[in-house]
This record gives structure tokens, sequence and C-alpha cells, in this order.
């Protein structure tokens, strides 16, 4: 393709220690601390400056851990098969090094398969803040947390905020006591009575704002790592003919990449999940 | 300068100063730029010599070693030390004294200011000195700050929109918020500038000065303008001092403004020129003004307030008088 | 390495054998990208200066109808040829982001640092020449994203080039759009600066170690470092701003607003407004030194050259940028002192100001310094870079009340403020540009640029600029307001108002004095006296390469033998020994 | 050593390592949660909760920077570089800190 030859394309530096790629990717790295720096320091900001009662007292009360824990595992798997196919290449087993490569791409839809549970989830799962207190199952309550019955008009969103309109009135089906649904039996409220409402998006509230925005973000990530390791198992074969080293090179610089992903999330999951 | 910037008894320099704080934030200001001169007509002078005695010409040579200037050291060392003591000597403590000395609550007019797009509103306590209750579900247009009626305390509070009364040599406290976007809090003439923040609360304060009442004050910024000098843009916040006679005739009367809009005041002007009158003798209507000053959207730039100063005797019988009728002014 | 070059070489003659798309459009090669990112930057300059002007005809004659382009504008922007409050605002917000984000970083840095760096270090192109193509396609994307704001309903983003929210979560779809316009941007600069420091590091010349590289190339390098540590929050506070915008979150939204009389309980509320303002000036701050040290870097090259001595004390001029480039990440919130600072941060955030006043100081001593005993010739580029000096001299001292607290009181958000960063970065910045492209344009194109034309634009323009900048100062310390549709309508500005007409006719005849420049680069590109490889005889490594350098740029892979700036060296039969060249004892 | 001229043998350790590394992850995975749902139930103030959640990830995360992405055999470039991001990430952390403690508005 390029006609001239770039210098330290494929041996090392001998001051960095590395050559060009290598070097490139611990750069764009240093950027992406900064990146998620950046929203881990909106988290702190928005968990210390919430009034009590804002914020959850534990992840668990919303988000799903155990799922999220599985993730986790998904995740390090994908991590230790990644560095597996490197490892391979390194010995000049290139087969080998393909099924690392496929199944570290199998873990990464894994994962993502498992985030859109959960995100879904989030989703269908509705809050309803009332303007005074209502009867509901006996007791009265200012806000009733549970799943939008067929019969409820489709909320709205408002264009200038992106937060839902108040409909006319919901019917809504209240959670039982351990936030299980299908308990109790569905309420009418109407529109007038509503102050706010909500589903468990990110408009929800500060917490879900950030879990969605840094979750979101990382998957992000894991889809860009996917089309590239998508790329490397169809194309891999070529490169490895034309020049081993530099395959070599390319899955290492991609490993490098992979693993940053998988430690953003070794932070995400117990700052999200746990506390 | 004058020609350009002032059409008023204004200051070519710094706006004329009518607070207490204000005369430590001018000489700052002074000893800076003093201290910027000092630096810079020097280095351009040198520069100025070096461009002249070193330029290209036959038989003139550079010298390869360069030369040996512990003079640049000196200067280094010299401008750090001098940005020290402007910083310790000048800035913090009239930063400190700023932010960390509040007037006592005995001893302090407080109120509350609160911003929206894209007017000013002010709440006064009141001769009970409390506050009543507001809450955001009562706000409208005829009640911008959402007063709870049904609250005692608010029954003799005032509530006025863009114009704002103070009494004179006596601490004002300003409890400074916002309802919707960032605004900024600023009376360029008692040098008070504070950004207004949505969900939080500012406080900052001042005293004015004993004189500085606003009758006071608008006729030393008396000015007498040559007609062909008299742009309306220069003038639209100018009104006549006096009463303007051609032949016993009065063509404006003291009071009288120059137009409401570009168009009426150019055709003003005009008649007045025609009139035979050779200058104007004006003054503001009203010197003191508080304005917006972060952008906050569209009519940021006509978001201002008025400020009217009064003697304390003065301002005790405005309070009096305005809280009788607690019905809002929605004159906006 | 000679096995490389041979091989190199031997691929020359391929290069003309490309098609059309691939050698001008998708082009690998620095130097074309260079000529891209420069081409592509100079349109927005012109641009954003443009609509500049248009505002300083509202600020002149507020109300009244603009002149010739009035009526063709749309009614988002003007209403019967009178710009509206929302035009005034979307044209400002857009001259600060075009000039800064699209003309300014991407001329210095794309444009030059593209250009002349690889060249400087004796690379034959950059360490990853197809990221590079990338780096410029993303930006000429996020550029175009960031027009067809102006065609959107509602207009384009009017809420500043700072866009503090809840002003700009309020704001219509324009707002949306500068956002994603931003993203691209950004990932364009990350992009090129991993480019730019993988190909300093890694791909200097043999010979050329770090204290030898030319003061522009290490100008680039701490520029990149900022731009690939200070840009990812901005993109982050974006990516915030877009959820709160798209997805309705509150991360700078805080509780209980009310909007135009409606509380606005259908949001969560809890965010911070100031959150926004300080990951915004984490990357803005940072970003006035992106702006100046590329500036910085060619009128150094330009002086050393041009006074036919080495530059006074290269190495304090080295470790002085290092010191801005890191001081930089830690003074941002001096842009924040009227929010309700207290006293212990003003204090820390107004000393590291001050301290970082004294690198800058000394760049500009080390460099007028230069100018004693030499042998100055006043060619075009060199009246550029001498005027960069008291004008970036005036920039930095008026800093300094800006940057105490206690004064910056009376001065926050006034005119000072703009003619305070515009002298750092319009006769400073643009004027070091156009040194560049003066000094330059031979190498590219192996024709100089008309001397007679050039002076024709040097001297109006700087007496123009600083028509339009210095009354600015004057009208700050009335107290009169930035971004302000129309100033009149306060007593102060109405005040002021004769100073605010001089400066729009400044701004007029400025542009009158763009033409000669126009004028020279179109005309000597095809017509321009030609001139060898290195018609200014200078020593740095792009001047070693053939005019223009082919792909692959160096005939033969070079060596370095000496530091950068060996001009006038006694017992030399010329007055400067070019780097390649081995110096006879 | 250097990645670049690495023999079998070499590689062969390399793996080992792998595969401990990989397990010690995923007990500090356990542990994370298990010390979470112990300190839930003991009520521990958020600040405990939060150093211990810290430090169990940054020991993750230095398993994977050392030995993943081989970290711990990099030139002391690297870590002049990742020393000087790991510095602005600090001074990013403060922003909390700075826009909440002095500040003389009331939230």
């Amino acid at each position: 393709m390029s006609t001239t030859v770039i210098p330290h394309d494929l041996e090392p530096h001998p001051l960095t220690g590395m050559y060009n790629g290598k070097f490139g990717i611990w750069l764009f790295l240093a950027s992406e601390i900064m990146l998620f720096g950046a929203l881990f320091s909106t988290y702190v900001l928005l968990r210390v400056g919430a009034p009590p009662g804002q914020w959850p007292a534990h992840g668990s009360e919303i988000l799903n851990v155990p799922l999220a824990t599985l993730n986790t595992a998904v995740l390090i798997s994908s991590s230790v098969t990644m560095v597996m196919s490197w490892a391979a290449l390194k010995m000049k087993k290139f087969g080998s090094a393909q099924v690392w490569l496929t199944i570290t791409f199998l873990c990464a839809g894994a994962f993502l398969v498992v985030k859109y549970f959960e995100y879904t989830d989030k989703f269908h799962h509705y809050q309803v803040w009332l303007n005074d207190p209502m009867p509901v199952g006996g007791h009265e309550v200012t806000t009733i947390k549970g799943h939008l019955t067929a019969d409820s008009p489709k909320l709205e969103c408002s264009e200038k905020t992106g937060a839902f309109n108040i409909p006319e009135y919901v019917i809504i089906t209240p959670d039982g006591d351990h936030g299980s649904s299908g308990h109790g039996e569905a309420v009418r409220v109407e529109g007038s009575k509503i102050k706010r409402i909500s589903n468990f998006g990110p408009r929800h509230s500060p917490y879900l704002a950030t879990y969605f925005t840094m979750t979101g973000l990382h998957g992000l990530h894991i889809v860009g790592g996917m089309v590239v390791i998508l790329y490397f198992m169809l194309v891999g074969g070529a490169i490895w003919k034309r020049s081993p080293e530099k395959y070599t090179n390319r899955i290492e610089c991609t490993g490098l990449y992979w693993h940053f992903v998988d430690l953003v999330w070794i932070f995400l999951f117990p700052v999200l999940y746990l506390l | 300068m004058n020609l350009l910037l002032a059409s008023t008894h204004y200051g070519a320099w710094t706006p004329p100063l009518y607070s207490q704080h204000g005369g430590s934030i001018d000489k700052l200001i002074d000893v800076v730029h003093v201290f910027m001169f000092v630096i810079f007509i020097p280095w351009a002078i040198f520069f100025v010599y070096c461009l002249m005695n070193f330029r290209a010409r036959p038989g003139h040579k550079a010298t390869y070693t360069p030369i040996k200037a512990k003079v640049s050291k000196y200067a280094e060392v010299g401008v750090a030390i001098f940005e020290a003591f402007l910083l310790l000597g000048m800035s913090m403590p009239v930063w400190a004294d700023y932010k960390n000395n509040p007037p006592a609550p005995d001893q302090r007019l407080e109120m509350r200011v609160v911003a929206e797009q894209f007017q000013w509103n002010f709440h006064y306590s009141g001769p009970d000195g409390k506050f009543g209750a507001t809450r955001s579900s009562l706000i409208s247009a005829s009640n911008p700050i959402g007063l709870a009626e049904d609250d005692p305390a608010s029954k003799d509070d005032i509530v006025r929109v863009n114009e704002c009364h103070l009494p004179v040599d006596k601490p004002i406290y300003l409890r400074l918020t916002s309802k919707d976007v960032i605004h900024s809090f600023d009376i360029p003439t008692m040098r008070v500038k504070q950004d207004v923040i949505p969900g939080m609360e500012i406080p900052i304060w001042f005293t004015i000065d004993k004189n500085a009442t606003t009758d006071s004050i608008r006729p030393q910024m008396k000015t007498v303008v040559p007609m062909d000098k008299a742009e309306w843009y220069k003038v639209r916040h100018l009104v006549a001092a006096v009463d303007h006679k051609v032949k016993d005739e009065v063509v404006l009367a003291k009071g009288a403004d120059l137009g409401a809009d570009l168009t009426k005041g150019k055709e003003l002007l005009e008649q007045l020129r025609k009139k035979g009158l050779t200058e104007l003798t004006l003054e503001p209507r009203n010197p003191l003004e508080i304005v917006c000053a972060q952008l906050c959207g569209n009519s940021h730039f006509k978001m201002k307030a008025q400020v009217m100063t009064h003697t304390a005797e003065d301002f005790a019988k405005w309070l009096t008088e305005s809280s009788k009728k607690p019905e809002m002014q929605t004159d906006f | 390495m000679s096995g490389h070059h041979d091989h190199s070489h031997g691929h020359h003659d391929h290069g003309h054998d490309l098609p059309f798309w691939r050698k001008y459009i998708f082009s690998v090669d620095h130097k074309m990208i260079g000529c891209q990112y420069t081409v592509t930057a100079l349109l927005f300059l012109f641009f954003g200066f443009t609509l500049m002007m248009i505002m300083r005809w509202q600020l002149a004659y507020p109300g009244q109808a603009i002149p010739f382009i009035g009526q063709y504008l749309s009614k988002d922007i003007a209403a019967d040829g009178v710009l509206v409050g929302d035009g005034y605002n979307a044209f400002g917000a857009m001259h600060g982001t075009i000039m800064v984000f699209l003309a300014i970083v991407p001329l210095a840095v794309g444009g030059f640092g593209n250009y002349v760096l690889p060249l400087q270090v004796g690379a034959p192109d950059m360490a990853f020449p197809k990221l590079n193509m990338m780096s410029y396609w993303v930006y000429f994307c996020g550029g175009v994203t960031m027009l067809t704001s102006f065609f959107i309903k509602g207009g384009a983003a009017a809420s500043g080039w700072t866009s503090y929210p809840p002003l700009s979560v309020f704001a219509s779809s324009g707002q949306t759009v500068w956002l994603l316009g931003m993203v691209l941007l950004i990932t364009s600069s990350l992009l090129g600066s991993v480019n730019f420091i993988v190909t300093t590091v890694q791909m200097r010349a043999k010979g050329l170690s770090f204290f030898r590289l030319p003061f522009f190339v290490w100008a680039q390098l701490v520029t990149s470092f900022l731009l690939l540590l200070a840009f990812p929050p901005l993109e982050a506070a974006g990516v915030l701003q877009l959820m709160d915008r798209l997805a309705g979150t509150s991360f700078f939204m805080p509780s209980g607003l009310v909007f135009s009389s409606e509380p606005q309980t259908h949001m969560s509320g809890g965010g911070s407004p100031l959150l926004w303002q300080h990951l915004f000036w984490f990357l803005a701050h940072p970003e006035v030194y992106v702006l100046i040290l590329p500036a910085m870097g060619i009128v150094s090259e330009v002086i050393a050259t041009n006074t036919r001595k080495p530059l006074w004390g290269y190495k304090s001029l080295v470790y002085s940028v290092i010191f801005l480039g890191f001081m930089s990440f830690i003074v941002w919130a001096h842009h924040m002192f009227m929010t309700g600072m207290g006293t212990t941060l003003s204090t820390f955030f107004q000393a590291t100001t001050m301290v970082i006043s004294v690198p800058s100081v000394i760049v500009l001593t080390c460099l007028i310094l230069s100018l004693y005993g030499a042998s100055i010739r006043y060619n075009t580029p060199m009246l550029f870079a001498l005027a960069f000096l008291p004008m970036f001299a005036i920039g930095g001292l008026t800093g300094l009340p800006l940057g105490l607290t206690a004064s910056d009181i009376h001065l926050h958000d006034t005119y000072y403020v703009i003619g305070h960063f515009h002298y750092v970065v319009a006769p400073g910045t643009i004027f070091a540009m156009f040194a560049g492209i003066y000094y330059w344009f031979p190498k590219v194109t192996g024709r100089k640029m008309s001397e007679f034309l050039g002076k024709l634009h040097f001297w109006p323009s700087f007496v123009f600029i600083n028509v339009v900048f210095m009354p600015m100062f004057f009208q700050g310390m009335a107290g009169l307001l930035r971004r302000q549709y129309d100033q009149t309508e306060q007593l102060h500005g109405s005040i002021a108002h004769g100073l605010t007409k001089m400066s729009s006719y400044g701004a007029w005849l400025l542009a009158l004095a763009q033409l000669p420049f126009i004028i020279n680069f179109f005309y000597s590109m095809f017509k321009g006296r030609k001139v060898d490889a290195n018609p200014w005889e200078s020593t740095t490594l792009e001047w070693a390469a053939p005019s223009p350098p082919p792909h692959g740029n160096f005939d033969k892979t070079p060596v370095v033998y000496c530091g950068p700036y060996e001009y006038s060296v006694p017992g030399k039969s010329k007055d400067y020994c070019p780097q390649h060249v081995a110096m006879e004892a | 050593m250097s990645h670049h001229e690495m023999s079998v043998e070499d590689v062969k350790k390399h793996v080992r390592t792998y595969i401990a590394v990989f397990v010690a992850l995923l007990v500090f995975t356990g542990i994370t949660v298990g010390v979470s749902m112990l300190g839930q139930n003991q009520g521990w103030t958020v600040t405990t909760a939060v150093l211990i959640a810290l430090f169990v990830a940054s020991i993750k995360g230095s398993l994977v920077a050392c030995y993943f992405m081989h970290l711990i055999s990099e030139k002391s470039m690297l870590f002049g570089i990742l020393a000087l991001c790991a510095f602005f990430f600090l001074v990013l952390l403060l922003i909390p800190v700075i826009t909440v403690s002095d500040n003389v508005g009331v939230h």
C-alpha cells in the first residue's frame, strides 16, 4: 500500500523498547484513562453531592449483582484467552491462536447478551412519584414501582429535556416486597396525581444516569474491540502469510486494548454494583 | 479617548465607584497596569533597539556567541517577586475580605435575589425581617418567586421585578439564586460581580457609599454634548438635565429623553438640530444598573435592573409604604 | 537503515502513478494531508472571520439591516436583514468554536505539524500514515457537521463556545449537532496526537537526539501531550451533555429548576452545572497552550533563520514549554473565580496562574535576546514573526489582572477578557501562522511568495488588528460585557459605543488587508519565483529535502551531525551549517 | 527482556503465569462480591466499603496491567508517560472535592 517504509514499524525502538504500533496503543490507552477518569469524577461528585435517599445505599437494590458477577468472570476469561492467542502466535501456532481469538470474540458476545438482558429489564420497569400519598395494597405510598400494563398510554418524551411527559393516566402493576414483579393488583393512577414518572432508564436518577453512561460507553468499547477481533478472525490468515511478525504485533496491540477494557470493568463492577 | 468612551462623566478608565470595598479593587487594577507598563516599555525599547541596530546590511555579521544577559534573569526574578506581591499583598486579602467577612445579621439589610430568563426578582423580608416561604409550584408570571400567601411571614414581604431599592451606608447582604440557567449578578459601578447558579444559593455583600444616593449621583454625571456628536446610541439612556430653549421656546424639557428607539431618536435629534440647538445638557435617567454578565439566552442583553439608592430614612419610608401593598408589580 | 532506504527509493516513481483520488483526496502522504488541513483550516478561518464581521455590524449599528448579505440570511438568524438575538448568539458561539477547534488548531497542528514535523525529524512519513488520513477525514466530517447546524430548525448552537448548562441543555437542537461535531473533532485530535508523539519519539533520524530537535518539534510534542490528556475529559463531558439532552438524564441539571414559570419536576435533578465548567476548562485551558505553543515553535524557527544566529537559551526554551504544558493542567479553575469559589481554592489557582506566567516570560525573553547581536533579514515571514512578540507580550500581560481574583471581579466577562485572549490568539497565533505560511511556502511549492504583496499584507494587518482589539481593553475597563447582542441597551455600553464602532471598522479594514494574501497565495503557487531546496539558507532538516519533497521525503536518509540552529559559526565559509552536513573541523 | 526475541520456552513460562493470574482474578472477584455482601449485612460505613472495594479492584487491575499487558517488563519511558497520566487522573478526581468543599454557596 504505502510506498514508504516506516522505521520501527516492526522492530522496537531502543529508547521505548516498543515498535510504533505498541507505543501508539499505549498512548491511546493513556487518553482512555483520562476519558474514564472524567466519568469516575462525575460519579464521585454526583454521589457525594446527592441528598440522603436519592442514591441507593447499595447497587443491589436496583441492579442484578449475580448477573454482573457472571459477566465479570466472562470478561476476565476473554482477557486470558486474548493473551493466550498472542502467546500461541509467539509459538508460531497460528491455528490455535485463531481458536483462542474466536473464544475471546464469543466471550465478548456473551457479555453483551447478558448486558442486553440487564438493560431491557431496567427499561421495562417503572416508577411513579405521586403528588399526595395514595393507598396501594393496604399501604399509603408516595411512590409506586412496577410494570406498566399494556392498557397504559405510551409515554412521550419532552422535546426540551428528554424526560417523560406526564400522561393522562397509567395502569401499573406494583412490585412485590423484594422487587419481584407480578405481585399485587394493577392500579390506575390519574395524571393529575402524578408528580413524575420514569422507567429505570438513565432518566430515572443520577445513579442510573451514571450507570447507563458508564456501562454504555464501556459496552461501546466492547463492540469496538469485537469489530477489530472479527476483522483479524476473517483476514488474519492473509496477514499471517505475508508477515507473521506483523500479525503477532497486531494481535498484541488488540490485546492491550482488550485488557484495558477488561480493566475498566474491574473498576466499574464494584463501583456501580457493590457500593 | 474621552470622545470615544465617555458621553457623560463616567470615567475614561474604570466607571465611577460607589461602593466601599471597590477602592481596593480599583487600586489593584491600577497597580497591575502600572506594572505592565513598567515591564512593557523597557522591553519594547530594547526590542526596537535590536530591530534597528542589528538589521542585516553589508559589512554586518551576526555573532555566534550568545550575549551573557544577567539582566534577563534579574528581570524574570523581579517579575516573579512582583507577581508574588500582587498575589499575596493585594489580591488575596481583598478576595478574603470579599468572601470571608459577612456583615453581622443584625446590622445588614438582607434580601433574596432570584434570577431568571430575563429578569431580576428582588425579595425583601419587609419590616418583620422574616422572609415568607416560597414554593416552586406557586410560581407564575404574577408570582415570579412562588411566594406562599398562606405563610404569615410573607404578608409584609415585598417582591420587585427589575427594580432594586437599596439604602446607602448600610451593609447589604444578598442571597443569589437562579430559577433556570446560570446568570451573573453585576453592578459595574459597585465592583460587584457574582455568578448566579441554579441549585445553589450564593451570598454576596457590599456597602454603598454614604453620599451615593441615586438623586445625588445623577447630577454628578451631568455632561454637555455638542449637537453634532449626539448620536442616539450614545445618548439613549440620557435625559435633559435642564430645559433646553431656543428663543424662549422650550424644545426639550427637563427630564425628557431623546427618543425611545433609534428611529424616533434620530428624528428628534434632527429636529433639535434644525431648530438651532448647538449642544445638549444631559444626565443619565438611571445611573446605576444591575446587569447580567453571563450569557443566559437570546435576550441576555436586556436582562438588567435599575438600582435606586436611598438615604436610611428614605429607604425606611419606602419599605413601610411598599409593604402595605403586598400585590406584586408585574409591569415587566 | 540503508536497506530500508533503497527499498523506499525504488518505489518513488510509483507515487506518480497513484490515481487522482489516492494522491489528492484519500492520500496517506503526510505532506498532502498537511496541505489538506491547511487549506480546510484557512477556509474555516475565513468563515469564522465572516461571522464576526457580521456580528460587528450589529454591534456598531444595533438593529439596522446588515448591508449586502442581510437579506440572504435565514429567518432564524436575521429578520428583514437585521440580525436577531438568537442569530447573534449562534454566530458568537460558532465563531468561537470554528476559530479554536476548526481553524487554528487544525492549522497549527494538523497543517504545520503534519507537513513540517516528519521532515524536521528526518522521517519518511508519519508513524501511522493511514491513521493520519483518518484524522483529517474525521476532522473534515466534524467541520461539516458543525456547519450543517446552521441549516437545521432553530439554528446553530447559541450557548457560547463554552456551552454552559443548563442553558445549553435547554437550547435548540443545534446544540446536539454541536456536541456531535465536537466528539468528532476531539477524536480527530486524539488520533493526530498519538501519531505525532510516536513519530517524534520513534522516528528521529540517526544522530537527532532530543536536544538537537528544532524547537518547533518540541512545541508540537508538548502540544500533542496536551491534546492527548486534556481532550478526553471534554469528550466525556460532551457525552454527558448529549445524555442530558437526548436521554433525559440530569448530569448538569440541579433539582428544582423552573423554566419559563414551568417547574421541571419531570426531570430527576441532582446534577451539577459546575461539573461541566470544570470538565470544560480542564480541556479548554490546556487548549490555550495548544493554540500558542505551535505558534511559538514557528516563530522560533523563523527568527533563528532570519537572525542568522542560534536561538538564545535553546534549553531554557525547551524546559519552559515542558513546564508550561505541565502547569496548564492545574490552572483551569481561574476561569471560574466568579462561581462562588472560596479563599483556599482561589488562592491555589491564582498562585498556579502566576507561576505559569514565568515560563511564558522566559520564552519571550529568549526570543528577544536572540535578536541581540543578530543580522536581521526583514522578509515577510520575519515581519510576522517579529510582530508576534509584542502582540503576545500584550496578550500575556493583560492576563495578569484577569488571573488575580480581586481585579477579576471587575473585569470578568467584560471586553477586557476578549481583548486579552484575542491578543494572544489573533495577532499572536494567527500572525505566527502567516509567518509559517510565508516561510514554508517554498518548501511546499518550490516557489517563493511575493515579497511586495507580503508586505502589503503585513503592514495594514498589523495596524488594523490593533485597531480591532486595543479599544476592547478600555471597553472592558468601562465594564462593557461580552456576548451582548445590543451593547447600547446598557448605560455603560451606550457610553462605550464610540469604541465599539472603531473596533468594527478595524475588523472590516482588516478583512480588506487579507486580499493581498489571498492573491499572493494563488499567484505564487503558479507564477511565483522558482527557488532551490533551501531558499532561506536554513539549517533544519526539512530544507535538506527537495522542494517539494517527493513521497518518502528525502533522496537520501539524513543523518544529523549538529544542533538545530548552527548559524554564523566562527571560522566557517558559509553563515549556516545544516544539521545533515558533517561539520568540517 | 523484550518480547521481540522470545523463545518458545519463554512463552510457555508466560502461559503458566497467565493461567495463575486468571485464577487469581476469579478469586478476587469472589472476594469483592463476598465482602460487599458482608458489608451490607454488617452495615459498614460507605467509606469502609469504598476503600475495600477500591483496594481489591486495584489489585485486580494491577494484575491485568502487569501480566496481561506486560507492563512489568516495559521500559521506563512508558512509565514516565503513564505516571504523567496518573497524575492528571488524580487531578481530575479532585474536581468533585473542589466543587463541593470550597464554595461560598449553599447547595
